[in-house]
């Protein structure tokens, strides 16, 4: 047996015992016990990956005269290690105290723990594809999979679940008809047959390709302009599920999108294909998408009243930090993209266990009715802390290191109008984030707060783990930026020449060992001359300014609603011209195809729907 | 410049009953009417005559008749020349309707005399307390309330015999009379 | 429990807020308060909060001699309380039935217009200081020091001067006054420019006055706004010039005017009218000589000053507008009753809190004091 | 570099930039004194300030981030002068760079920004609602600076930044190559110190002084401590970038003082403009001079 | 300018007997006495001279002495003139809400005894039976240069360790709030909490606890506690549902 048997086997074991025994109150532990054991058979994997050597999957399949295989490159390892960290620490999340309410409130536990099983499950298979068939068909799993788990919650999610099904459904139409393509010139699936037929394709029928793939590929991943989906039915999902979408779900667009457009057609010959009628080529269309999809969804979640959504806004918009690093095609940058990826996750699930913390305990993530929580709440208050640094990419924590990354990219390559865009989308982050914190933890305690205490071990665990995580690989980021350089030659892109602190450039170099322990210095400094001053006493909360009158618990002076209203006056007319025109007109072509979608399934229900959907997917591939 | 204020006017206020004109010079009319007729009077001098500014509200407390005098002080930016309209309710239950509908100042002039005198104005938008708002005592205007007397009560006064006061008076300087001393002696 | 005065607009579970203008601000003109209710930083409600200047004057002059409330009347206005002292003294005067000498008159006019041109700095001051334009109000609080110097040297007060007595005035002028009165008012003139150029012209200012806190002249009317508020939605009316007192059918001046009615409007009319007074007072610096005799008509003792009974309205124009004393004789010694009408009764309540809705929190200093409200005034 | 010398850098550096904030503050309010014709306080007083302010008997504090809040807004400017170098100090400023830097000096910002919203204080909230925005507003000229400057010279590395415009003369220096970055370098820093007209954040009449509402004695003081540190890492900075740094510290500190006189200076010509005129203005003139200055550079 | 006694029990300040603490002592007190940061608050007519003193013709800066906006920024509560009883609460409140050391200066004829109002019924008489005055400046209203001549006079007070109004209030903290509830009435409650900071600070004396201390803790209503919880709860119970 290879590591790959191995752990596919025991991702599959814990999705039938999850099936089976998933009732019993123990079914979460162990199963987050299994995800533990999953990681183990990564880690064991860990030593071929290191030596660049591919590991496979025993099984093959014949299907249409086509071999189907499944392998675990250095990529697919990578990505492999956050799903199954994610899957392990929201099961972790799960398992207690959350979970437990969760089933009492009439929530189906069982069909939560499945389904994230089947998330992980159908995600490795993803990542395992060894050809573009096993690929399509680990891309409809998922899809699938994660639909079931959207629609746990019920109500307002199966709607959003059910736009999404929409979006996946046409995308996975656009990549069947670009593999049909493909298929066609290359008379096979196998990576090495396309990655040879490539060449010999005219430019018209590599942009055909590209749009197909990328179309189907960016719906996942939520590009622009495919991301309308995404912000609803990530937040409507129940807690670690939300987290575990924010961290990785969306980024198998991006696994998809490194394979084909990256490794297989090759960003060289995307720079070949111009736009017509332009000086633009395919590649800076990317570049452009990317910097569209950090600033439009980054100033969308800046309007957001709800924490759950403004997180989930901000999930799509870091993905075009990903995609630009990637895109810039550089050592430096494409690391920055790979690397983010792996700090994105942490950071955003991190976020969600905090705000699902704080839902848990106070029973709602609306930004206007929570506030001074951090007396209650401090660790989840210092998880989110930790969580919204590294998201706004600020140092010490670890999203500073990938987006420095891509700045420096950005620079080299001499891309003023990206960076520019890509700086632009920082600020918002940090204007939202510090929205989020500010509405939650910081300012006035409500009086039905007064109450509230933090959320249970189970929960604070693995925020714990995330937060030093997060810590640790801001200040050593070479890390994991050791596994970004070993996918960046499984890929064939440049491979950036890492140090422990960062990385050594003759045209300025990140050591953030040095930056870190200067910072930490500096507080050090700040703290001495802070408590050399005299000793500090608390005072109450409404003992406080407001212009020498009197504060009462019954008075609301806490500033939560329409945040940056400044700033606001200004842009929200934007707001109004240009997303809602471009949202409009595609919900109305998109909801056509729903109406037509939701008309055929919409009465059923969600189990009978899936077993149907199962059965037709699978005739759909096998006739 | 000046004006008159207009005949047909004049004849027109004879139609009110119990209407009461003085002219005192070129410019200041006293009108003393009775309480029920002067939301009429009002109307006709804001409607008919252009009396639209009022320029002020004010109460007079007349203890010894047990009523309240109420001047309603109007400027007519046309004819330039100013009214005043008297009126006497009683102080007991002291209670008047309110002009506000006709006159938008009114409001705070009203409020202002409700807390003072305790006089209700029906239909006043806000008879919410305004600069009274932490006292507890009657309304302080009412010339029954002696302030100098609740002053006494509530408040010590500090002693203030420095030396060289002291001295001066000694000598037959200082204040060796208080102003009321000296108006007893004479008529 | 705390003081019950705070009154909380209204309750969650909106996402209104709510933010206190005063007592203790600096947005906030004198010990008074405006609380606001924002969304976002849009006023959706407005209150004012008066009563922290109150000393109950009204009840204190009814215990009051005559003359003894000469003292107690400028207090109630402080950046302005020459009108105040005219104003009761004319009131005295027409319940007595009493002519004031002419010299006495032209001598009260100079000192209105000195008042007058010292509280527009002051009021420019700080209008500039609630933009974050700190400079005009030290040069403004400055140059009215000038004005302030010639009081202390006329009058012997810095701010309360407690010259106008009911008859006249309490003396006559010192010695090469007026030269010094003319000098000051050219050194002044010699100002106006840097102000301009400063604060009026200022771009950045404009752009902050600019329909800031707008009112039309129907509005205005409605509410019973007088002084350079009114004058600023358009209305050419001052009681200097329509309702006569004083020597002022004599002088000549124009009444500035202005359409549109906000902030902007409302400083560039107090702006032209330190400019008329300038005028003016050069106009009484040119006439004191020619006008001779005493400066006051002999007045019983005033320890024993029965005044005839009756009841008088005047007004007079103060830098903020109409200020009318209701002044009501019962024949003794001390008034039966005395109402004071300030002219921020008006703008410093209902006016503000009407502004105030709608407008951005950035705004609401500035209305205040662009409405040039008074507080004293208000509370009495 | 020996280790020695590196921490005693490490050391004098947050020194030296304390000492000459000091002074600059100083300086802000002297020539605030001089345009509205007064003498201004003696030479000593921003000390006298913030040792009082550190003496107070009680210290008032609304909780823990509040604390560190300003640990952090002290603390995050220690660090930022390091990488910053100086006349003779190179610090550590080749380990992170020009990118870093002006990542690191969010870092106050965000504890500042952390630590008034504990005060629970609508004010401090709307300040600082106010002050991120007006760093959106600020910080887009800013990086197209940074970018100009960093592609012109090839590095983002200070120190190389420094040395390439030494080499040159006077004719080498930043603003003599890019007059229209520095100018639009210019509007950035007046953005940057908060001063007016985009001295929204403060705005006593508006806010009560906004993110300062709540803070007294060693909270206040580390406030002005952190005043001193902004105005030295921002005179530093722009003369790094476009006067060449300092060949030694006379003229070092001599260009430093020029610098930040210029926005001090119009500090007290001006009113404050609303947050989004201020924005519009941000986003208009000074992007506009340094998208053009950027043309010019990369061409 | 005579001085008036005025009624603040004399302290002896603790001499540390270290010399490098004695000499911090005096350098702390030396910064405090030149800086002096003064409470942007008009509570009275008096107010109108504090512009002249702070602008151009008299410079308060030149001594150091800056307004301040909010009371936590501030050392000195100017009370410029009459304080009405409504006013005097918030002035209450706002003293309470400063750092010590703090420092109050009664400006003008009506905080000594009333002044002009005497038979006013709105406005408070004696301001030191409210708050520990440090120094009366009198006058109706005192010129700008009294103004100066005052700040002078506290200069040298805190210099020389005279100033200790602040304390006074800790150690007589009952003898104030009697006086304060016999005018406000028995409710009368400020936010701050002068007690607790009073023993923190180890401030405390014999008359800081008292009869009215003790009608203040019955009458009080309850501030909700506000330290931070590190403990990690177990329970499943939503807190504050109901609002949503």
């Amino acid at each position: 047996m290879t590591p790959l048997d191995e752990l596919l086997l025991f991702s599959g074991l814990t999705l039938v015992f999850l099936l089976l025994l998933g009732r019993f109150s123990y079914a979460g532990k162990v199963a987050t016990v299994f995800y533990g054991g999953q990681l183990l058979f990564l880690a064991k994997m860990a030593d071929r990956i290191v030596d660049g050597s591919i590991v496979t999957f025993s099984l093959q399949v014949e299907l249409f005269g086509q071999q189907m295989s499944w392998r675990f490159d250095a990529l697919s390892w990578f990505f492999a290690v956050i799903t199954l960290g994610a899957g392990l620490l929201s099961s972790w999340y799960a398992s207690g105290e959350w979970g437990e309410r969760f089933r009492r409130r009439g929530g189906n536990l069982w069909l939560l723990n499945v389904a994230l099983a089947a998330n992980v499950f159908s995600m490795l298979i993803l990542l395992g594809s060894g050809d573009l068939l096993a690929l399509f068909i680990g891309w409809e799993l998922v899809s699938w999979a994660s639909f079931l788990l959207m629609t746990v919650a019920g109500g307002r999610a199966i709607q959003a679940a059910m736009r999404y099904i929409t979006y996946a459904m046409s995308g996975a139409m656009a990549i069947l008809a670009g593999i049909v393509l493909l298929w066609s010139h290359a008379g096979g699936l196998q990576y090495g047959q396309i990655i040879e037929v490539i060449p010999q394709l005219s430019q018209a029928q590599v942009w055909l390709l590209v749009a197909l793939f990328g179309s189907g590929f960016a719906v996942k991943m939520g590009l622009l302009p495919f991301h309308l989906w995404q912000a609803a039915a990530y937040a409507e999902t129940p807690g670690p599920g939300a987290a575990f979408f924010g961290a990785i779900s969306a980024r198998m667009g991006l696994y998809a999108i490194i394979l084909v457009l990256v490794q297989l057609i090759g960003l060289a010959r995307l720079s070949e294909l111009m736009i017509p009628f332009t000086f633009l080529d395919m590649r800076d269309l990317w570049a452009w998408i990317a910097v569209l999809t950090i600033i439009l969804p980054t100033y969308i979640a800046l309007r957001q009243s709800d924490a759950r959504y403004l997180l989930a806004w901000h999930g799509i918009g870091q993905g075009g930090y990903m995609l630009l690093g990637l895109v810039m095609g550089d050592a430096l940058g494409s690391a920055g993209g790979l690397l983010h990826v792996f700090n994105y996750a942490t950071n955003q699930a991190v976020l969600f266990f905090a705000v699902f913390a704080v839902m848990f305990r106070t029973g709602t993530a609306d930004l206007n009715k929570l506030g001074g929580l951090i007396t209650r709440m401090p660790i989840s208050f210092f998880a989110m802390l930790v969580g919204i640094i590294g998201l706004a990419g600020l140092p010490p924590m670890n999203g500073f290191v990938s987006k420095w990354f891509v700045y420096r990219s950005l620079m080299i390559e001499g891309e003023p109008l990206l960076f520019l865009g890509a700086i632009i989308g920082t600020l918002g982050t940090i204007l939202s984030v510090y929205k989020l914190i500010h509405n939650t933890f910081l300012g006035q305690l409500r009086v039905e707060h007064v109450e509230v205490r933090e959320a249970p071990w189970s929960m604070v665990a693995p925020m714990i783990i995330l937060m030093l995580l997060i810590f640790a690989t801001g200040v050593a980021p070479g890390l994991v930026l050791d596994w970004v350089a070993l996918v960046q030659s499984a890929v064939g892109l440049p491979v950036v020449e890492n140090t422990l602190g960062g990385v050594e450039l003759a045209s300025g170099s990140l050591d953030m060992l040095w930056v870190v322990g200067v910072l930490f210095a500096g507080f050090g400094i700040g703290a001495l001359l802070f408590y050399s001053g005299g000793r500090t006493r608390q005072v109450h909360q409404l003992d406080n300014y407001a212009g020498g009158h009197f504060l009462t618990a019954e008075i609301r002076y806490h500033y939560s609603d329409n945040f940056y209203a400044g700033l606001m006056h200004l842009i929200r007319p934007w707001y109004r011209g240009s997303f809602v025109w471009l949202e409009s007109t595609l919900g109305s072509l998109l909801g056509i195809a729903a109406s037509l979608i939701q008309r055929l399934y919409g009465a059923l229900h969600p189990s009978i729907y899936l077993l149907v959907t199962v059965v037709v997917t699978l005739t759909w591939v096998l006739l | 410049m000046s004006k008159k204020v207009t005949p047909w006017l004049d004849n027109l206020l004879q139609e009110i009953e119990g209407i009461e004109i003085r002219r005192k010079d070129s410019r200041r009319v006293r009108i003393d009417i009775a309480a029920d007729s002067l939301p009429t009077l009002l109307e006709l001098l804001r409607g008919r005559a252009g009396y639209v500014h009022l320029s002020a509200i004010t109460c007079v407390d007349w203890i010894d008749e047990s009523q309240f005098e109420l001047v309603y002080q109007l400027w007519s930016y046309e004819s330039q020349s100013l009214v005043s309209a008297h009126i006497r309710i009683a102080r007991d239950p002291g209670v008047y309707v309110s002009v506000f509908d006709l006159y938008q100042p009114a409001a705070f002039f009203e409020r202002d005399i409700h807390e003072m005198f305790g006089v209700y104005f029906e239909g006043s938008p806000d008879m919410s307390k305004f600069i009274l708002t932490e006292w507890n005592g009657p309304p302080p205007m009412r010339k029954e309330f002696d302030a100098e007397a609740w002053v006494n009560e509530t408040f010590e006064r500090k002693e203030y015999q420095p030396d060289w006061l002291k001295e001066i008076t000694e000598q037959g300087g200082g204040i060796v009379k208080s102003p009321e001393e000296a108006r007893q002696k004479k008529p | 429990m705390r003081p019950e005065n705070y009154q909380a607009i209204s309750h969650p579970p909106s996402n209104e807020y709510e933010l206190n203008f005063g007592p203790n601000h600096p947005g906030i003109e004198g010990n008074y308060a405006l609380k606001v209710k924002l969304h976002g930083d849009v006023v959706v409600a407005a209150r004012a909060d008066g009563g922290y200047l109150h000393r109950g004057f009204e009840k204190l002059m009814e215990g009051r001699l005559w003359i003894q409330n000469i003292a107690l009347v400028p207090r109630i206005c402080v950046p302005d309380p020459v009108p105040m002292e005219v104003c009761y003294s004319m009131a005295v005067e027409a319940l007595n039935d009493m002519e004031v000498p002419e010299r006495a008159q032209w001598l009260r006019v100079l000192q209105l217009e000195l008042s007058r041109i010292a509280a527009h700095l002051f009021t420019f001051g700080g209008h500039a200081a609630t933009t974050g334009m700190y400079t005009t109000m030290y040069w403004g609080v400055a140059d009215r020091d000038q004005i302030l110097d010639l009081f202390e040297e006329w009058t012997g007060g810095r701010v309360y001067h407690i010259y106008n007595i009911p008859g006249g005035v309490r003396r006559d002028i010192p010695a090469g006054f007026l030269d010094r009165v003319s000098h000051t008012m050219d050194y002044i003139e010699s100002r106006l420019p840097d102000y301009d150029n400063l604060f009026f012209t200022n771009q950045v200012f404009v752009d902050r006055a600019r329909d800031t806190g707008p009112m039309n002249q129907q509005q205005a009317l409605e509410w019973g706004v007088t002084g350079p508020n009114l004058r600023a939605t358009g209305l050419a009316f001052d009681v200097r010039r329509d309702d006569p007192y004083l020597v002022y059918d004599q002088i000549d001046f124009d009444i500035p005017t202005e359409a549109p009615g906000d902030a902007w409007a409302r400083t560039l009319v107090r702006r032209q009218e330190l400019k008329q007074s300038i005028h003016i007072v050069r106009q009484v610096v040119e006439k004191l000589p020619s006008v001779s005799g005493p400066v006051r008509t002999r007045i019983p003792n005033p320890l024993a000053w029965n005044v005839p009974p009756g009841e008088t309205y005047t007004r007079v124009e103060s830098s903020k507008g109409e200020l009318g004393y209701y002044v009501v004789s019962d024949g003794g010694d001390k008034p039966h009753r005395v109402h004071v009408r300030g002219p921020s009764s008006m703008h410093a309540v209902q006016v503000l809190e009407q502004l105030a809705v709608g407008a951005r929190l950035e705004d609401v200093a500035q209305i205040m004091f662009s409405l040039d409200a008074c507080p004293p005034e208000v509370d009495r | 570099m020996s280790i020695q010398t590196l921490l005693m850098e490490l050391v004098l550096m947050p020194l030296v930039a304390f000492v000459v904030g000091l002074f600059m503050v100083l300086m802000l309010r002297r020539i605030g004194a001089k345009l509205q014709r007064r003498v201004g306080p003696p030479v000593m007083q921003p000390l006298y300030d913030i040792v009082k302010l550190y003496g107070k008997k009680t210290q008032i504090s609304h909780g823990w981030m509040h604390d560190i809040g300003i640990v952090m807004a002290v603390g995050g400017y220690v660090a930022a002068e390091t990488l910053l170098p100086v006349p003779g100090m190179d610090g550590i400023a080749d380990k992170g760079g020009l990118v870093t830097l002006v990542y690191v000096m969010m870092i106050p910002s965000l504890g500042l920004a952390l630590g008034v919203g504990q005060c629970a204080n609508p004010n401090g909230s709307i300040g600082i609602a106010r002050a991120l925005t007006a760093m959106l507003a600020y910080d887009v000229p800013f990086v197209i600076v940074v970018f100009g400057v960093a592609w012109y010279f090839g590095t983002t590395n200070l120190v190389d930044i420094i040395a390439i415009q030494q080499a040159g003369g006077v004719a080498g220096w930043g603003a003599t190559a890019m007059p229209l970055l520095a100018i639009a370098g210019l509007f950035a820093l007046q953005g940057m110190l908060g001063k007016q007209p985009f001295e929204i954040y403060i705005a006593p009449a508006e806010i009560a002084t906004g993110p300062m509402v709540e803070m007294s004695g060693k909270y206040l003081g580390g406030l002005f401590v952190m005043q001193c540190f902004q105005l030295y890492t921002a005179g530093v900075l722009y003369v790094s970038l476009f006067l060449g740094g300092g060949e030694n510290w006379l003229f070092f500190l001599l260009k430093v003082f020029a610098v930040v006189a210029i926005p001090m200076t119009v500090a007290f010509l001006f009113p404050r403009y609303k947050t989004e005129q201020m924005i519009r203005l941000m986003w208009k003139w000074p992007v506009m001079i340094g998208l053009l200055g950027l043309a010019f550079v990369m061409h | 300018m005579k001085e008036i006694d005025i009624p603040i029990e004399a302290s002896v300040d603790r001499n540390r007997t270290n010399p490098l603490a004695r000499v911090f002592d005096e350098l702390v007190r030396f910064c405090r006495s030149r800086s002096m940061f003064m409470l942007h608050y008009c509570t009275g007519c008096g107010a109108i001279e504090l512009p002249p003193a702070m602008t151009s013709r008299f410079d308060m800066e030149r001594l150091g002495i800056q307004p301040m906006v909010t009371p936590r920024q501030a050392d000195i509560l100017l009370i410029t003139g009459y304080v009405s009883i409504k006013t005097l609460k918030r002035v209450i409140l706002t003293y309470e809400q400063m750092g010590s050391p703090k420092y109050v200066i009664g400006i003008c004829s009506c905080t000594v005894n009333g002044g002009m109002y005497w038979q006013s019924y709105a406005t408070a008489k004696q301001l030191d039976q409210y708050l520990p005055v440090d120094l009366y400046i009198a006058g109706c209203m005192p010129r700008p240069e009294a103004v100066l001549e005052g700040m002078r006079k506290l200069m040298d007070r805190i210099r020389s360790g005279e100033a200790d109004g602040w304390k006074d209030y800790y150690r007589r903290y009952d003898w104030y709030l009697g006086n304060q509830q016999h005018l406000f009435g028995d409710d009368w409650q400020t936010p701050a909490d002068v007690i607790g900071e009073a023993s923190h600070y180890d401030l405390a004396g014999p008359g800081t606890e008292g009869e009215h201390t003790r009608l203040l803790q019955q009458c009080q209503k309850p501030l909700e506690p506000q330290q931070t919880f590190f403990q990690i709860g177990g329970s499943l119970e939503v807190k504050g549902e109901s609002h949503e």
